[in-house]
């Protein structure tokens, strides 16, 4: 192993285990709340199954204002609700706040998208069936469309380990900011190229492991 | 200069104390880990909070998140007081970052051709210091200050007619190759294997408002903990540390 | 059972059903004829409000779908199962996944999905088919799942469109039989979109014959019966080489 | 002028096509029969190899397809026409815009356009819909359009995969005789996948039977000719109080 | 209009058209070649019409290349070939640079998500008709996704005015910037909430734009 790397290993090792605890916090709100408000945007969309213009234009303005903001001034703003969340503003656990927000409207409209192209005909065979609204989306939606929201997912994490780069402005660490932090700043340029090539290989073999998952679950 | 380390009455503390400090980027990080292992002796622990952006270090500290901070020197702080509401206080100069002038094809000032690009540094507290630097070299005239700070639109008199660029702090090495002459702190110049001393063509010197400092808040400012991190801080061990390593870059201020 | 009151639909300014009124009698094997684009799937998809009308009444089961809630709406469509003209199979489920759901949906426990689904699987003649997913069927297989989905509920109400179009006449007589077997065994109402008039013939007691979105004529008619089905190749032969088809 | 020689399809471990060889004489309507999932829209998808074989080897116009460059395979499917058991038009363009696709590709001028897909669709019944997208058709209609563009380009060699199974008995026989207008006049080649043997044998003077992938047995028959059609909702009554069907 | 508008309106006017000006250059690339990328990434897939798996991975390689590194890194990496490029590495014209590679990248894996959920039967349709691999694309692929090709454009151009925000390192200005160095730095906090309050309303314009524009052109 190069020498720089045998130096700094326990930093290294440590940026590694934050980039994923932040990047991982993140995949979970995507999931667990961007999911959701995707397909509430989806389900109000005019001539969907819940139809609600004032509804559907709250949800759409909510994800547009998280999205509005340059994503420090965002991490800025989510301070006072950092705070209250995880009693502190700074560090790997608080920079999970203003990434989980922003991953949530990032999924959100990706999901909003990928729902949009399933056919029409699956709809009316739930409705038809008398499927609720809730048996229609994950009985029938969700699951024609498990291809399109997988690849949407591998690329918004993709996004997520791009964005968690910043959280350095908050002590967040990982190795997007170490990279920049010893690398960039301290010209350790052999460095900071380790640590490019660390985050190529998680990126690759999360593309991978998205494209492949999705290929194989589409049965269309 | 600013007042020294007041006299203090306790000299010892019982109980180890967590004391946390942020800070940005060497030298500054590398003094507070020079002195980790002298306040362990004393019974404190020492946290180094990295951060990566010059508004955070005085946000965490005014909301108790942080004892202390390490990265600005005094007329920043103060301004972040006077928006904030805040009530940060300096605690000790502990160095000159000897700001400098910097070009890639000149010798001198002088050398500079007509209408050359300055590259600055774009927050306003380095915009003000890169101009006032100039000023005071004569390069260019200030005119009265009307904000708390010096900007672009203050320049009355600019007879070379430089350009000025501003770029992040960060970006400011990488402009020695693009701007004709790069305003900056030996910091960011060392890297290039440039020093203030052997290839500035203006130097801010040590008469000057601009030492980094150690700032606590007033509430514990006169905490032992706080107390005994300042005088690690101007040690002889610290002092040698920066003759050592950055002669003419960081130059002492205690 | 089934009754339409003046409903009216138009889709921009073409107007597809012009206040038609249909009355169709519990237990009936109704049948609704008439040429391509005449509006039947638009009058079939009205009698679970897939299509809602612009006007008029929809009235299944005594109850009034055109004004009731959607909790109530879906209720009523637990009863009405349906054979799309398009299929509409998920593509992303299994042959015998697409109709476990209809169960699932219909309340029936867990357990017994995996023989009820045997058992319509082998009434269409897809036993071997139900780890298959629709992309990889033929057309007539297709449909044929369509309408084993819609019948593993045994629903009240079957509404039918064109459901073996894709379907060669002996795949299709058998198909008959099996409807005319349910029918027999539950006394549901089935509402039958062809355009074959041998089927329509074969099964139903009421036709319908729409034209340009109204209705032409109401008929009724004895049926004729379904004659045996005799699913080889030889038939095809057989079939070739009569006089009359 | 289309052979197949010993060609041999399996999808997995299922063998949909068995060694099969047929010679398609030039000119000829032949028909190609069998039950549902018999192999009938893979033999014919072979035919400008859409699927292509595993092995065997696939001629057509005396060029051999299963060796040719994509240049060769797309010059020659140029003068292919197909029409698909599932249409296959494109939702995002009119009804216009999916048959006039089709003539740009044949490398038509464009200022033919309009006429020729105004004759076209003329010969499906469909010229008041021109300027819907096929969401907006009923189900006999959007055939109509993949009929109407399969025909615009006039190929010398034309595949239906049951291109009437949507359509009522009298639209079928308009469509038939359009079919067979266009065959007298310009002598294509037909292949004619159908599981109603009435269109089998108003047309064809071939037919192939398939049966599991194979062909159970070859025929020449003689064509009964189209009887005159007739698209009112009177013949649908007249059909319905006939004896036989 | 308040006062620090009024004040800084010179400086807002010029951050708004710099924000035009970088956005506008992403908007071009990301059409004028992420498309393209896009479009090869999925015509080079399996069962696709250019099956091709080396220059798949080459293709899909590079891009997770592009997108793994950090923005700001991106930035430092892009210096040589800005310079090249137009000349110098700093100002708005060298901040286009990165970040048209950036929304090449990031639009390309969104197209070659749409152009998954294009229906197989399109193309054998356009197959069937001796289509060469350039027209399968532009007269059958594209008009089938082209709602959802918008959607996707959508939402990258949101993506690429928050990257912009980043641009500041380069002396690239826009709104994002000026509110981070106006607002946040000399804590004009006004100053900021106006600017924020503008990219709000830019990104709002353009969602429901695009919006409009893709439910327009839906037929499907
Ligand atoms: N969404 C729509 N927009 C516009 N017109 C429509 C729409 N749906 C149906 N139509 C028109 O309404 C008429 C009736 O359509 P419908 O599908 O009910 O016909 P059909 O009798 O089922 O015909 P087929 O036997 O061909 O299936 C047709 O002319 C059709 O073009
Ligand atoms: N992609 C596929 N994967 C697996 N099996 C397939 C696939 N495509 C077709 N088959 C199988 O191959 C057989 C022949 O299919 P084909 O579509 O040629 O039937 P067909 O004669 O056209 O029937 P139909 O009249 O119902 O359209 C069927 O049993 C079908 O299930
Ligand atoms: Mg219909
Ligand atoms: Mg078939």
């Amino acid at each position: 192993m190069p020498d720089v790397l045998v130096q700094y290993d326990t930093e290294i090792i440590q940026a590694i285990g934050e980039t994923f605890i932040m990047v991982g916090a993140s995949v979970v709100a995507a999931i667990v709340v961007g999911l959701p408000l995707g397909t509430l945007l989806y389900m109000t969309h005019p001539q969907k199954p819940m139809e609600n213009k004032l509804l559907y234009q709250f949800c759409n303005t909510l994800v547009n204002i998280i999205r509005s903001f340059p994503f420090l001034l965002l991490v800025v703003f989510c301070i006072p609700l950092t705070r209250l969340i995880v009693g502190t503003a700074i560090g790997t656990t608080a920079a999970i706040v203003p990434l989980a927000i922003i991953a949530i409207a990032h999924y959100a409209r990706l999901v909003e998208q990928s729902l949009l192209d399933v056919p029409k005909g699956v709809v009316e065979a739930a409705q038809a069936m008398g499927a609720s609204r809730w048996q229609i989306m994950t009985k029938f939606v969700f699951v024609d469309a498990r291809s399109s929201l997988i690849l949407s997912l591998t690329t918004s994490i993709v996004s997520f380990i791009s964005y968690s780069t910043i959280m350095g402005v908050v002590g967040g660490g990982g190795i997007g900011d170490f990279a920049i932090r010893y690398g960039y700043q301290q010209f350790k340029t052999d460095l900071m190229m380790y640590m490019i090539l660390i985050m190529i290989i998680l990126v690759q073999c999360i593309q991978l492991a998205g494209t492949f998952l999705a290929r194989t679950l589409d049965k269309r | 200069g600013d007042e020294e380390a007041t006299t203090n009455d306790k000299a010892t503390t019982e109980e180890a104390t967590t004391l946390k400090v942020a800070s940005l980027i060497p030298p500054m990080t590398e003094i507070l880990e020079l002195v980790e292992p002298q306040l362990e002796a004393d019974g404190i622990d020492l946290e180094i909070v990295v951060l990566g952006d010059n508004v955070q270090p005085n946000t965490a500290l005014a909301a108790d998140e942080v004892d202390a901070n390490f990265f600005q020197h005094k007329p920043y702080m103060e301004e972040f007081n006077r928006n904030n509401d805040a009530n940060l206080v300096p605690i000790e100069e502990i160095y000159f970052a000897n700001y400098g002038v910097y070009a890639k094809n000149a010798a001198s000032i002088e050398e500079l051709p007509e209408g050359a690009t300055i590259a600055i540094a774009n927050d306003i507290s380095n915009v003000d210091r890169s101009l006032a630097l100039l000023a005071q070299h004569n390069v260019i005239t200030l005119g009265e200050k009307t904000d708390v700070y010096y900007t672009e639109a203050d320049v009355i008199d600019n007879p070379k007619n430089f350009v000025f660029k501003t770029v992040d702090l960060l970006m400011l090495a990488r402009m020695y190759d693009d701007a004709d002459a790069v305003v900056m702190t030996p910091a960011y110049a060392a890297p290039l294997g440039l020093t203030p001393k052997s290839d500035a063509l203006l130097t801010e010197g040590i008469d000057n408002d601009f030492a980094i400092t150690l700032v606590a808040r007033e509430d514990n400012q006169d905490d032992a903990a706080i107390q005994a991190l300042a005088e690690a801080m101007t040690s002889e061990e610290v002092r040698q540390f920066l003759e050592e390593n950055y002669d003419e870059t960081a130059i002492p201020a205690f | 059972m089934i009754v339409l009151e003046n409903v009216h639909k138009a889709f921009g300014k073409e107007v597809a059903i012009h206040d038609v009124s249909l009355h169709i009698p519990e237990g009936a094997i109704y049948g609704i004829m008439g040429p391509s684009g005449a509006g039947k799937s638009t009058i079939l998809r009205m009698m679970n409000l897939l299509e809602k009308p612009d006007s008029g009444h929809v009235i299944v089961g005594g109850r009034q779908l055109t004004t009731a809630t959607t909790l109530q709406l879906n209720a009523a469509r637990k009863s009405i199962g349906m054979i799309f003209q398009h299929f509409h199979l998920v593509a992303n489920k299994t042959v015998y996944d697409n109709i476990a759901v209809a169960l699932s949906l219909a309340d029936v426990p867990k357990k017994e999905h995996a023989t009820r689904v045997a058992e319509v699987l082998a009434y269409v003649g897809l036993e071997a088919h139900a780890k298959k997913y629709p992309a990889m069927l033929s057309g007539g297989q297709k449909q044929r799942v369509a309408i084993a989905r819609a019948l593993v509920t045994k629903p009240r109400v079957l509404l039918c469109d064109e459901p073996t179009s894709a379907l060669d006449s002996n795949t299709t007589s058998g198909i008959l039989q099996v409807l005319a077997q349910i029918h027999r065994d539950f006394g549901m109402t089935i509402v039958l979109v062809s355009h074959e008039v041998a089927v329509i013939k074969s099964m139903c007691t009421h036709v319908a014959i729409l034209e340009q979105g109204a209705i032409y004529k109401t008929l009724d008619i004895t049926p004729t019966g379904i004659t045996a089905s005799d699913n080889t190749a030889e038939s095809f032969v057989r079939a070739l080489q009569e006089d009359h088809v």
